[in-house]
This record gives C-alpha cells, sequence and structure tokens, in this order.
C-alpha cells in the first residue's frame, strides 16, 4: 500500500519550473532521503507537496487522494505535513503553545501533546519555555513535534539538521528514523549531509537540477563511485 | 475672460507647484511626505512675516520662504531620513500638525486663528483689480512653468534617474557609489523648498492666511494630484492637479442642484469622493493616468516606443 | 603588490549565532578567486560585508590599500568595488538600458548642479555613457531588451543585468554572488568567457560565489571554502577538491 | 504626437474650457447680486440659518415688488463655517465669479476680518454682525457696518453685573479667535474700572479639540470664584461639562448665544444659576415686530432670532442705500448706507417705506430692527440694547436690559 | 498629583484599546493603519445613535459599536487592504490616511459637524481627600481596563487567540501547521474592529463626539503604540498611560494648546532612541 504517489511532478514558483518531473512512491514506515547539489529543486519538490511552491503539472496524491487542488492548511489537514528548515517553531510562543496550536481543530489535544511527549521525550525539558529562545536543536525537536501533532501520514522534512552540531546531525537523522517505524509514517526528508542521511534512509534519490539523476537503495547509492561528483554539479 | 477662471486657473497653479514638488519627493525619490501643508504653510507665514512685520519687498518674502523651507525640510530630514519611510511618513505628518500649532497660538508672530492679514502683492502696486488678478496669475504660472521644467529637466537627466533608482532600491545605487543619503536629502529640501515658496505665492495672492489653510485636507489634494497624474511623470502631475482643481472648486457650482444637501454635506462629500477616488486609483491603477516613462534615450534618433510592463 | 582586498578576522553574529567567524583572506590584482562551500556557510554574509551593506562585528578590511572598514557602500564602490546580489535586485521600474547607466562612474548629470547647471557637459556625457552601456548590454546579450522595464526580464536575463552593471562601473573587483544560478546553460558559457576576458584583458579582478563547481573550476585562480562561518580550505581548486574536510562538507559529515 | 502629448493636450484644454462653460450658464447681466455669507456650519451654526433665511425673506418680497433700481435681487448664498478660511474662499468664489456688489451677514469677527482685505481690494461693501474691537481696524476704505456693538460695550455691562453681585475675581477663558481675544483685554480692563481683577492669565483653548479636561483642570485649579466663558455654543458646552464633572462651584459668565436651549439640553439642570449677557432687539418696538412676521413668526414679547433681525438690517440697509444712490459703485452705496441709517430725514422701517419716500426725493432715517441702526464715522453701530439674564429654573430670566453706547 | 494621575489613566483608558487593536493589526499585516481614528469615530457616532436617537441604555451603545466598528474594520480589510497586501508599507498608509479621512467625513455627511454627547446626567466629581474623581472616569477606566484583559485572556488562554498569535508570529509556518490562516486573520481583525468601537464609545462617554474626533485621536493611538513596543496589547496599554501622562504635564507645565503636539514629541524620542523604525532591518527585506 503506497501513501504518497508522485508521478511526473513539475512545480516551480513564477513563469518557469525549478522541478522537471519526479516520480516517487513513498509507503508507511519507510523514509526516502532528497539528496543533491545546492539549487537543484529539492526544497522546491518539498514545498510544492507541502503546497507552499506551485505544482505545475503531474500527479500529487495522498491515500489516492488528489492533494494539488488543496490550500496548504487543507494538506496539511490531509496528513502530509511539512517542516520547514528555518523558521519552523512561532519563536513568541511557548513550546507547549507551539505544539497545542499545531493540532488545529482537534478536541484531545492534550492525549496528542502526551503522544508527542512520548515520541520525543526530550521536548518535556524546555517544555514552558519560548521557542524563540531555544538552541538550534532544541528548535528542530519542538518543530518536529509540532508537525507529529496533527497525526500526519507523510513527513516531508527540509534539511532538519541545518545548523546542527555533526554529534546532533546524527542524533536527529536516528530519531526520524524512528519515528518512521514507530509511528508508521512515511518520512521524505531533504538533505544536505548526504552520506549520514543515506545511512538512515531506505531509499534514496539524486536530484539535479531538477531531475532525478539515480535513485535506489540508499546504502548502495552511497557507495556508488561517481557519488560525488553528481554534488560538484558535473553529471547533469 | 472670466475672473473666476482666473481664481481657479490661480489655485490650480498652486496646487500645481505643490504636486510637482511632492512629485520630486515621492514621485522621484519614493519619499512619503504627508507634511506638505507644513511646509507650504511656514513659507506662507515665513513669507508674510517678512513683508508686513518687517516690510521687505515680496521677493525677499518669497526668499525668505525658499530658505525657511529648505531648513526645515534639512531638520526633518536630518530627523527621520536615515529610518525606514513609515517613520518619515508619521514625521511629517507630526510637523505639519506641530507647525499647524504654533500658527495658532503664537499670536504674537501669526495673529493666532484669526489670520495674518497680507497686503503686500506679488506685482506692481496700483492696478485695477481685474489687472492685478490676471498678473498675480501670471506670476504664479511662470512660476508653474518654471517649476515643471525644474522638474523635468531633473527627472530627464542622470540626476532624475538616480532617484528613481533610489526609490526602487536603495542598495543597488549604495552599491554603485551613489551616496544615497545626499540624494534623498537633496530631494527632500528642494521639495520642502517649493512647498514654502508656493506657501509665499499663495500667501500675497490670498492675502489672508489662517492655521486652517494648512490642514491635511490640503495634503490629501496635492497627494491626489500626484497619484492621479501618475507618480514620477511631471506631465502628468499637470493633469492631475488641474483635475483635482476643477473636481474640487468644480463642485461649488453643482451645489445649487443639490439642494437638498447642505454645504456642510457637499464639503463632505466633495473630501468622500476624493479619498474614494484615491483609494480606488492605488488599488486599481497605481501607476496614474500617465506612468512614468521608461526609456529617455539620449539621442533621439533611436526612440523606440516605450513598451509597457 | 597591495592586495586589491584583504579581509582579516571578520566577524558578524546575528542575534547570538555567529554566521561569519574570523575570516581572513586576500585577494590579489588580476586574481579570480571562487568561494564556495554549503548552504548557510556565511558566504553572501561575507559579501554583504566586503561590500560595506553590513558592518563588521569585529575585523578590518581592506580595499586597495585603504582601510575600508566601517564604510557605507557608497564608499567602498567609489574605491572601485561592485557587486551583484544572490537574488537578482533589478531597478523594476527603470528600464534595462538605465539599470546599466546607473552604474557610470563621475557622471557629472547625477549631481544636482551638473544636472542643472552644466547642460552641455550632461548631454555629452550622457551620450558617452549611453554608447558605452549599450557595449556593455551587447556582451550580456541583452541589446533587444534594452527599453523594456527591468521588470520585464527573465530571473536568468536579471542576473545577467546585474553583472552588465557592474562591468559599466569600471571597478577594479566584482564580486559576483551566484551570477550563474538560473542562467541559461549556453549563457553561463558566455559569462564565463567574458569573465576571463575581462580578467585576461582589462586586469578586473573578481570573487566569485558559486555553487556549479565546474563554473569555478573552469574560471578560479584560487578557490575558498566556508563552512558554518569559517575558512575550511583556500588554494588551487584540485588542492580544494582533494581536501577531505571539504568533502565532507559538502556530503555531510558521517556521523 | 503621442498619446501622452494628445492626452495632455486635450486635457489642458477641457480643463481650461469647463469653468467658462460652467460660468456661461449662470451668467446674466440683469440683477444686482449680493452675496449672502452666514455661518451655516461650526460655532455660529445656530445662527446663521436665521441669517441667510432673514436676508432672503427681504429680498423675495423687493423682487415681489419690482427690485431695486429696476433690477431684481439676486443672492448668493454661502456658508462661512464659522471658519475664516471657508469664508475667504466663498467670499473670492462670489467676489470673482458672480460679481457681487456687497457681502452680508458674515457672524464671527474673524471671518469679518479674514475677507476685509478681499473686499476693500475688490470695492465690495461689507454689512455684518460682529464685536471685536479689532473690527474697524482693516476697513481703510469705510466700507463696512457694523449692525452689533463691540465689545467695549459688552464686557462694561458684565463687568458691572459681576461686581454687583461681588465677583470682583473672575477667571476668562475662551477659544483662540478674535472675538474672544478681545473679549478678555476688554473685560479686564472693564472689571478694573469697577475694582475688580482676572484671576490669573486669561485661557485661550483650541475650539476644535475633542477633549477640554485639561483647560477645565486649569480654570479649576485657579480657584478663580467666578469665570466669565466667551465661548460659543459647542465649546462652552463641552468645557462648561468639564468644569461641573471636574467640581467647579463657582459662578459662570457667558454669552448669550451660547447658552441656548441646545446648551440647556445637553447639560439639564446644571445649566443653573450661569448668568448671561447679549445684545437684544427691541422687543416690543414696531420695526422688531416687523421682522418677525416677515419671517413668519408672532410677536411673542420674547427675544426670538437675535441675530436674524440684525440680518434683516443688513439687506434692508444695503438695498434702502442703492436706492438712494441709484447706483451699486461701492463709493456711492456707502454714502449712501451711512445716509438712510443716520437720517436725517424720515423715519421708515421696511425696504418698502424708504423706497417710496426716495423715489419722491425726499430723505429718509432707516430704523431697524435690532436696534436704531445708527453709524459712528468708522461704520460702527453708535448704540444698542443689551440684556442680563440669570438662568433659573431652566429659564432666562431677565435682570437688566440697557442701552449700551460706543464712547 | 494624585489628581493628575486621575487623569493620565482616564485618558489612557480612552486609547489603550485602540492602540490594543493598532498594535494587533501591526503584528497580524505589518503595517501602520492610520485609519484606527477615523474608525474610532465611526464607533463614537454608532454608539450615539444608538443611545441617544434610538434610546438604548448605553451598553446596548457599547456593544452595538463594537459589532458595527468590527464588521466595518472587517469589511474594509476585505474591500481595500486584503488586496494591497504585499504593497509597500508607505503605500498602505497613504490608503489607511485616504480612509480616514474618508470616514470622517462620511460621519460629517450623514451627522454634520456639531458636537453631540450621550444621554448622561449630568453631575459633579465624587471627592475624596480632596481628589475629585468622576463616574464616568471610574466608568470609562474599569470598562476599558476589562477590555484589555479580556483581550489578553483571549489572545493568551484561548486556543483562536493562541493561533492569532502563531499567525503573526508566521503566517507561512502558520498555514503549513493546518492553521485556516485567513478566518484566524478576520477573527484578528475583528477583535481589533471591536476595540476600536469600545474606544469610540469611551470617547463619547467621558469626552464629546464629532468629527475632528479622528485626527485628535490617530495621534495618540499610534503614539501609544509605538511607545508600547508594538508587540504586546499590555504594551500598547502602557503606552498609552505613558502618552497621557506626557499629555497631562504638558498642560501643566506648558501651554495646553501644544497639547496636540505631544503624541508626536514623543514618537520622535522614540525614534533616536530606537532608530531601526517600525519594519526594523532594511537589508532583510529583499
Amino acid at each position: 500500500m503506497t501513501l504518497l504517489v508522485l508521478k511526473d511532478l513539475r512545480a516551480g514558483y513564477g513563469a518557469s519550473d525549478i522541478v522537471h518531473g519526479v516520480n516517487l512512491e513513498l509507503v508507511p514506515g519507510k523514509m526516502i532521503a532528497l539528496v543533491g547539489p545546492n539549487g537543484a529543486g529539492k526544497s522546491t519538490l518539498l514545498k510544492s507537496i507541502a503546497g507552499v511552491a506551485n505544482v505545475t503539472g503531474g500527479v500529487l496524491e495522498l491515500d489516492g487522494k488528489n492533494l494539488i487542488p488543496l490550500q496548504p492548511s487543507g494538506r496539511a489537514q490531509a496528513g502530509a505535513v511539512f517542516m520547514p528548515q528555518e523558521r519552523n517553531v512561532f519563536r513568541t510562543l511557548s513550546v507547549s503553545e507551539n505544539l497545542a496550536v499545531s493540532a488545529w481543530g482537534c478536541r484531545d489535544i492534550a492525549a496528542r501533546r502526551d503522544e508527542v511527549l512520548t515520541l520525543l521525550p526530550t521536548i518535556r525539558d524546555y517544555l514552558r519555555k519560548r521557542a524563540g529562545g531555544l538552541s538550534g536543536g532544541q528548535r528542530q525537536m519542538v518543530g518536529l513535534g509540532m508537525a507529529l501533532m496533527s497525526r500526519p501520514r507523510v513527513l516531508l522534512v527540509d534539511e532538519p539538521t541545518a545548523g546542527l552540531s555533526p554529534l546532533l546531525v546524527g542524533e536527529m537523522l536516528d530519531t526520524l528514523r524512528q519515528l518512521a517505524a514507530s509511528a508508521n509514517l512515511g518520512i521524505l526528508i531533504v538533505e544536505q549531509n548526504a552520506r549520514a542521511a543515506l545511512q538512515r534512509a531506505d531509499r534514496a534519490l539524486v536530484l539535479v537540477d531538477g531531475r532525478v539523476v539515480r535513485q535506489g537503495d540508499a546504502a548502495a547509492l552511497a557507495d556508488e563511485p561517481d557519488f560525488g561528483a553528481l554534488f560538484f554539479g558535473e553529471a547533469a | 475672460m472670466d475672473s473666476y477662471l482666473v481664481a481657479i486657473l490661480t489655485v490650480a497653479g498652486i496646487y500645481l507647484i505643490l504636486a510637482l514638488a511632492l512629485n520630486l519627493q515621492f514621485g522621484l525619490t519614493g519619499l512619503i511626505n504627508f507634511g506638505v501643508v507644513g511646509f507650504y504653510g511656514l513659507g506662507a507665514y515665513a513669507s508674510g512675516i517678512a513683508t508686513e512685520t518687517f516690510h521687505a519687498p515680496f521677493l525677499a518674502g518669497l526668499l525668505a520662504a525658499l530658505i525657511i523651507g529648505a531648513i526645515a525640510g534639512a531638520l526633518v530630514a536630518l530627523l527621520s531620513l536615515r529610518l525606514s519611510g513609515d517613520f518619515l511618513a508619521i514625521v511629517t505628518l507630526g510637523f505639519a500638525e506641530t507647525i499647524r500649532l504654533v500658527f495658532n497660538n503664537e499670536d504674537w508672530l501669526t495673529h493666532g486663528p484669526s489670520g495674518f492679514i497680507i497686503v503686500t502683492r506679488p506685482v506692481i502696486a496700483g492696478l485695477s483689480r481685474t489687472a492685478t488678478s490676471w498678473m498675480v496669475l501670471g506670476v504664479i504660472l511662470l512660476a508653474a512653468l518654471l517649476v515643471l521644467l525644474l522638474m523635468m529637466r531633473l527627472a530627464d537627466t542622470p540626476y532624475g534617474r538616480v532617484l528613481r533608482a533610489v526609490r526602487e532600491d536603495d542598495l543597488v545605487p549604495a552599491t554603485l557609489g551613489k551616496n544615497i543619503f545626499m540624494y534623498r536629502l537633496q530631494a527632500f529640501v528642494l521639495g520642502s523648498a517649493i512647498m514654502a515658496g508656493t506657501g509665499s505665492l499663495y500667501a500675497h495672492y490670498v492675502q489672508t492666511i489662517t492655521p486652517d489653510n494648512f490642514t491635511t485636507p490640503v495634503a490629501i489634494l496635492v497627494w491626489m494630484s500626484v497619484i492621479v497624474g501618475g507618480a514620477g511623470n511631471m506631465k502628468g502631475t499637470v493633469l492631475g492637479a488641474l483635475a483635482v482643481v476643477f473636481i474640487y472648486e468644480g463642485t461649488r457650482f453643482i451645489g445649487p442642484w443639490l439642494t437638498m444637501l447642505d454645504a456642510e454635506q457637499i464639503s463632505a462629500l466633495r473630501f468622500i469622493i476624493i479619498g474614494v477616488a484615491l483609494i480606488l486609483m492605488i488599488r486599481f491603477r497605481p501607476e496614474g493616468l500617465l506612468p512614468e516613462a521608461y526609456q529617455r534615450p539620449a539621442e533621439a534618433a533611436s526612440r523606440i516606443t516605450p513598451s509597457k510592463g | 603588490m597591495t592586495p586589491r582586498l584583504m579581509a582579516d578576522g571578520l566577524t558578524k553574529r546575528f542575534s547570538g549565532t555567529t554566521v561569519v567567524d574570523n575570516v581572513s583572506f586576500y585577494v590579489d590584482p588580476g586574481q579570480i578567486v571562487g568561494l564556495t562551500g554549503p548552504n548557510g556557510a556565511g558566504k553572501t554574509t561575507l559579501f554583504n560585508l566586503l561590500s560595506g551593506v553590513l558592518k563588521p562585528d569585529a575585523g578590518t578590511l581592506t580595499v586597495n590599500g585603504v582601510d575600508a572598514t566601517n564604510l557605507p557602500p557608497y564608499r567602498l564602490a567609489r574605491l572601485g568595488l561592485v557587486r551583484t546580489f544572490q537574488l537578482a535586485r533589478e531597478l523594476d521600474r527603470l528600464s534595462v538600458l538605465e539599470n546599466v547607466q546607473l552604474a557610470a562612474r563621475n557622471n557629472v548629470g547625477e549631481s544636482l548642479t551638473g544636472a542643472l547647471f552644466r547642460p552641455a557637459a550632461t548631454r555629452q556625457a550622457e551620450q558617452a555613457i549611453t554608447q558605452r552601456a549599450r557595449e556593455v548590454l551587447s556582451l550580456v546579450s541583452l541589446s533587444a531588451h534594452e527599453s523594456k522595464p527591468a521588470a520585464a526580464l527573465s530571473g536568468g536575463q536579471k542576473k545577467l543585468l546585474e553583472l552588465a552593471r557592474c562591468l559599466m562601473a569600471e571597478a577594479d573587483i566584482i564580486l559576483l554572488d551566484e551570477i550563474a544560478a538560473g542562467v541559461a546553460p549556453h549563457l553561463v558559457e558566455e559569462i564565463a568567457v567574458l569573465i576571463r576576458r575581462l580578467n585576461r584583458e582589462h586586469g578586473k579582478t573578481f570573487v566569485i560565489i558559486e555553487h556549479n563547481i565546474g563554473f569555478i573550476r573552469n574560471l578560479a585562480s584560487r578557490v575558498v571554502v566556508m563552512a558554518s562561518g569559517k575558512v575550511l580550505a583556500e588554494g588551487s581548486f584540485d588542492h580544494v577538491a582533494a581536501d577531505p574536510a571539504v568533502v565532507a562538507s559538502y556530503l555531510g559529515q558521517a556521523a | 504626437m503621442n498619446i501622452t502629448r494628445r492626452l495632455f493636450v486635450t486635457g489642458s484644454t477641457i480643463a481650461l474650457a469647463t469653468p467658462a462653460l460652467l460660468r456661461h450658464g449662470l451668467a446674466q447681466s440683469g440683477p444686482i447680486k449680493i452675496g449672502s455669507l452666514t455661518p451655516l456650519t461650526g460655532g455660529g451654526a445656530p445662527y446663521g440659518p436665521e441669517k441667510a433665511k432673514a436676508h432672503r425673506a427681504v429680498v423675495d418680497l423687493v423682487n415681489a415688488n419690482g427690485g431695486v433700481l429696476g433690477r431684481k435681487i439676486e443672492v448668493i448664498a454661502e456658508d462661512s463655517q464659522t471658519n475664516p478660511e471657508a469664508a475667504v474662499r466663498a467670499a473670492r468664489k462670489m467676489i470673482d465669479a458672480d460679481q457681487v456688489s456687497a457681502i452680508i451677514g458674515t457672524w464671527a469677527s474673524s471671518e469679518t476680518i479674514g475677507i476685509m482685505p478681499l473686499c476693500q481690494d475688490a470695492n465690495v461693501v461689507q454689512l455684518f454682525s460682529g464685536s471685536s474691537d479689532n473690527l474697524p481696524d482693516g476697513d481703510k476704505k469705510r466700507l463696512c457696518f457694523n449692525l452689533q456693538p463691540l465689545n467695549k460695550a459688552w464686557c462694561v455691562a458684565l463687568a458691572d453685573l459681576a461686581a454687583k453681585r461681588g465677583y470682583l475675581k473672575v477667571g476668562f477663558a475662551g477659544p483662540k479667535n478674535d472675538f474672544a481675544a478681545s473679549m478678555g483685554a476688554s473685560f479686564g480692563k472693564s472689571l478694573q474700572a469697577v475694582g475688580g481683577q482676572i484671576v490669573g492669565e486669561p485661557l485661550y483653548y483650541n475650539p476644535t479639540q475633542v477633549s477640554y479636561r485639561a483647560e477645565a483642570e486649569k480654570l479649576i485649579a485657579s480657584k478663580a470664584p467666578a469665570l466669565f466663558l466667551a465661548g460659543y455654543v459647542t465649546d462652552f458646552t463641552a468645557l462648561y461639562r468639564e468644569l461641573v464633572r471636574g467640581g467647579y462651584t463657582g459662578k459662570v459668565f457667558a454669552l448669550s448665544f451660547a447658552v441656548g436651549p441646545d446648551f440647556k439640553k445637553a447639560v439639564g439642570s446644571a445649566a443653573e444659576g450661569i448668568l448671561h449677557g447679549s445684545p437684544v432687539p427691541p422687543v416690543g418696538k414696531d420695526s422688531y415686530d416687523a421682522y418677525l412676521r416677515l419671517v413668519g413668526v408672532k410677536p411673542n414679547g420674547q427675544i426670538q432670532f437675535p441675530y436674524g433681525c440684525a440680518a434683516y438690517d443688513e439687506i434692508n440697509l444695503l438695498l434702502l442705500g442703492m436706492a438712494s444712490a441709484k447706483s451699486t459703485e461701492a463709493r456711492a452705496l456707502s454714502d449712501n448706507i451711512m445716509k438712510v441709517a443716520n437720517g436725517p430725514g424720515e423715519r421708515v422701517t421696511t425696504f418698502a417705506e424708504g423706497a417710496k419716500l426716495l423715489a419722491e426725493g425726499k430723505s429718509i432715517n432707516y430704523d431697524g430692527a435690532s436696534s436704531s441702526a445708527d453709524f459712528l464715522p468708522n461704520g460702527m453701530l453708535k448704540s444698542r440694547d443689551f440684556a442680563l439674564y440669570e438662568i433659573k429654573g431652566g429659564e432666562d430670566v431677565s435682570i437688566l436690559t440697557t442701552t449700551s453706547t460706543a464712547e | 498629583m494624585i489628581q493628575m494621575i486621575i487623569n493620565t489613566l482616564a485618558s489612557a483608558a480612552i486609547v489603550a484599546p485602540a492602540a490594543v487593536a493598532f498594535t494587533l493589526v501591526f503584528t497580524l499585516f505589518r503595517y501602520a493603519n492610520f485609519a484606527v481614528g477615523g474608525f474610532v469615530t465611526v464607533g463614537a457616532f454608532a454608539a450615539w445613535t444608538i443611545n441617544v436617537p434610538l434610546g438604548c441604555p448605553l451598553w446596548v451603545a457599547g456593544l452595538g459599536a463594537m459589532v458595527v466598528c468590527a464588521s466595518a474594520f472587517a469589511l474594509s480589510d476585505r474591500l481595500v487592504f486584503r488586496a494591497l497586501r504585499g504593497r509597500s508599507g508607505g503605500t498602505l498608509l497613504l490608503v489607511s490616511i485616504a480612509l480616514s479621512f474618508v470616514l470622517e467625513n462620511i460621519m460629517r455627511f450623514i451627522y454634520g459637524a456639531q458636537m453631540k454627547g450621550f444621554d448622561l446626567p449630568l453631575t459633579g466629581p465624587i471627592t475624596i481627600w480632596d481628589v475629585r474623581i468622576t463616574r464616568e472616569t471610574v466608568a470609562v477606566v474599569s470598562v476599558s481596563l476589562l477590555a484589555i484583559l479580556v483581550v489578553g485572556a483571549i489572545l493568551i488562554l484561548t486556543p483562536i487567540g493562541r493561533a492569532l498569535r502563531a499567525v503573526a508570529d508566521n503566517p507561512s509556518l502558520a498555514s503549513v501547521r493546518g492553521l485556516p490562516v485567513p478566518s484566524v486573520e478576520v477573527f484578528g481583525i475583528a477583535v481589533a474592529g471591536a476595540m476600536l468601537g469600545l474606544s469610540g464609545t469611551l470617547v463619547g462617554v467621558d469626552l464629546s463626539i464629532d468629527p475632528n474626533l479622528n485626527w485628535a485621536v490617530t495621534i495618540p493611538i499610534i503614539a501609544a503604540a509605538i511607545v508600547g513596543g508594538l508587540g504586546s496589547p499590555i504594551g500598547a496599554a502602557a503606552g498609552a498611560i505613558l502618552i497621557g501622562a506626557a499629555e497631562e504635564l504638558t498642560v501643566a507645565f506648558l501651554a495646553p494648546t501644544y497639547k496636540g503636539a505631544v503624541g508626536f514629541a514623543v514618537i520622535a524620542l522614540v525614534l533616536i532612541l530606537r532608530p531601526q523604525g517600525l519594519l526594523g532591518d532594511k537589508v532583510d527585506r529583499k
């Protein structure tokens, strides 16, 4: 059973496309890593699924439901939840409020919060703090917790390790990996730290200039000899 | 010809100069000056005090107005130009309100609310009334023409190009070596001086100035002229000022037909129309009736019709 | 030989985070220096410091032998340093030609007194400037668009317009921030050719931020790699590309 | 020729032609035009309409009987907004567009003074009611006639009353305008003459403001046992309200036009005990009754339309002046207004009577509805009745009526 | 001294709800809406209409004014400001000033320029230890305080208030977190409008109502909001108290006629102390 289906998805912001036709299928419990050089369109792809960037063609379905006509908030309610790279918490709200506000329209906020705190127990330590005052790692963790509050089916995570120390990078990615399994989520992650991501992901897509140039088993991809060259912009 | 036409044209000329000066500040340079009436009033009183209290000739009054307008403009600019645009708007608005309170309260200088009476005319004394009004009109139209030529010159030269660049994105001209603060300051001071000069012309034309001559509605009319005509386009401002003055003064003649309305309602209605028109204009045609031209090549030979973008 | 540009210990913090951390580097006359590194490495912030758009929290900056620390951007430009922006900052309501004309230096018509009282000199200068601006526009293949408002250009064309402005400015040092991003491939090639020509024939110095490593390898005589606000490595392309720290910074540490 | 140029040229042509066309529609050479400039809004709004109505009523009657000098009279009515700026704009339009021979009806001194330079310049006669002591100053050509006594006269009466009631220390406040300023100065002098003095500085305020709390606080803090508040009805009402709320317990002196029915309705029983005074029409006199009947009101021995009667005299004097001068030219008109107002000649109280006698070649002396309408050489009124009242049980109770005389 | 504090509180109580509204709009949309004074004027006349010609009790009039203003404010956003989102702060400022001007003149057109007051008996003050305080002042201060506390409570304690703060903080994150951003914004606008209507009613209780109200209150409102830091309702209320105190001091030690300039003087002062302006750093803009 496939959760998220992309067929020949094209997307961009203005007149010209940035993503030129991507195919992808995501199943529950699995994590797919999107890697590639800067400016390849990885984030744009993620944002077009979340509704922040425009889909200009192709198929985008979640559980067989067409997402394209929906607003960002509608897509989130449908279960495709996006976690932006930057500014992914409400800085002026407390952590606890951040979590609560992310379950808009739900009656069981407390239950959901307990659920999230079970999955991400470290958040408990700074539940009362203002989110703006947290460290980068803590903020990412809260952002993740917020995303989980709506009990998503698919998590779209944009560079969750940007600006984190090497130690935290591994921790963050491990957390995501475990989440996929424990919450039976499909996770699509865009990651700079390609090797670290490939170590944890099930599958991986290498995106260059808006096109998928390689895909397959994540670990196997990392071992390809010319993998490094892809990132230096020569394999397009 | 009709003497009321003379009066209307005189007023139109005055609004035109104010609007041209504002167009330099806002249209070309992007500076939001809501204190138009402050500089205008300052010039009117400066000139009036020079000619009546100190018995200076008209030209000295005009000069005094220009100088005081420039100084006031420089002070306001130094206080607020380095800050973001919205602060300039608030500070200029505050300047206009405060200056009006000064006019209203410093009786020893301005005779307070009952008005400052000015006998000195900008023309030779002793002419017939009609001749005088024609000559005053002449003086004001001449001034308007001079300012129009000055503004068109400024807009057309590389100087104007830098001003427009500053308006669009001040970081770009700065990284290309232009001292944007100086450009803003010059545009603001020059505009303020011209507004004050206009005040002088106005004062010697109406001969009674009161603080109520210099209230926000006047500024709205001037803004309307610039926006309707097309910000950045000086010829457009001529069109805008004429349109606004004729809407405004023209409604005096509609009055008798609107018998069910009292004078207060007609006056309010006028301002409702003007305010709504201003909002609609900004909403639906922000570039104005005559949009700013994109291209003014140095040689006329290679002139290419500007494309609308 | 005095370096064209010398940064010593430049540091910039934004609300607690150190974005540029004690960066020192120099650019000699006639060099093309490539500046690269992963997203968020602080490259653009460094450019903002070098061009005076931001004031450093610590460190000094020397341009053509003159202490330029804390100088405003227009003063740096007058010292011979101009730049482009990562997201093109075209002047929307000026024509393409005007965007370029604006960059001319020492234009008599740009002073209030010149514009008003020296019409002949202004006209003459303007003619020369227009001619040169057209030459520059033809260099970047924008001649056909000269009377369009800059807003009407495509994203790639806007980048070219930025480059044209820099060429027009007759600067010694040109900082290019991702000039090739979003530009059509054949134009990228032309830009590279143009940069090399300007460098060889006119002795212009360039600092180029670029993710397209091919572009940098092709042009830069020296490469500086930044990561997390610090200079990670510098030297020839091959030297840098072989540096394991650099590779790691691009591919991510395998933690 | 590109589109811009064409638009510009077309626009200018239309712009230039429009007023001429408008004007063409309005212009007729026949009637004698008179400007009726009254405060229909602003501080004088309670009185402007009765003035405008009186002008209209007389003119309608005169026109029905054939007009003046064989020509119809056309009244151009405008609102002065009790604001000199608006008055000047309206006067300019009357003078330039309508080419009126006279502007009558201005009420606030500031508006009268404001339009004076224009009228002097254009040789337009002014008849008005105002009381600033500065009114005669601007009339270099002797074209002005005032149907109201000056402040000096009002203040003598009010100061006498204050002294009689034992208030020798009185605070003063008023709007910032010519009228109140000269009222303050005159009142101070008059009070000194009877052995009293003004407490503290006279307080002037901006009459368009919303809050008068600060002003009231200042007046209360001055601890003056009595206050003379020379405001118009709107600002007086607001200031008085703040005084009451602020706990002021002293005596308040006011001008009658500020404490009319609107005021009494607004403050209710708090109006008790206010002392006020104003020039009054000669109640019961035939000329006043003639005016009241003309505007459709039955004389009842009370003061009705305290300013309409002055307007009635303004228009009558103007029209009689024209009939006597056989011209609308300013100099002759002004001289003849003086002649018909001051006499000597046969007493008349209406235009019809006067015109008939003038046609017979006789001299007349107009006796007005507001006063006997005799002027000093500077155009100011020689004397007028003045009444003082106290508000008791919500009614104005007359204390005294005197005839004040200008010195 | 105590007298001065009471007078300060009375002026502050009138301005504070409107300053809260201005702050709300500013945090939601990042522009200075100068039409706040116009809406206060609308609120004052709406309350007067319900109280005097329609003869309803004052509290009904106040609630009515809040409803009228909330609707009018939401309507103005729908018709005018929504279409202009993304335009420069200057454009919005100009439009809001024009709107303010239109509203003022609509009031003048309908009601004339005559001053109006509620149907309240005019009574003297209550005097306690030489301090005079009127029933109106007590009512105005307590209602204003209550309203600000209610707004504060809504913002802090309720889900919709939390959502409002989230949208103000980061609208794009709010939308990907599934919040119905447009509806939350409309809610915020309606709350702001209601506060403006309340300010209008309080003006009518304490002072008097006429179309000139517009400019007389606009400047103190904006000054209070700016001094309060444009962040929270509490800040705006504190700013209102500061402006009120500055005005009282001006009247006491300078001329009362210059009261109108106090707001600007305070803004100028803030400007010197907080030179980055309302919208913060310019470099980050593009």
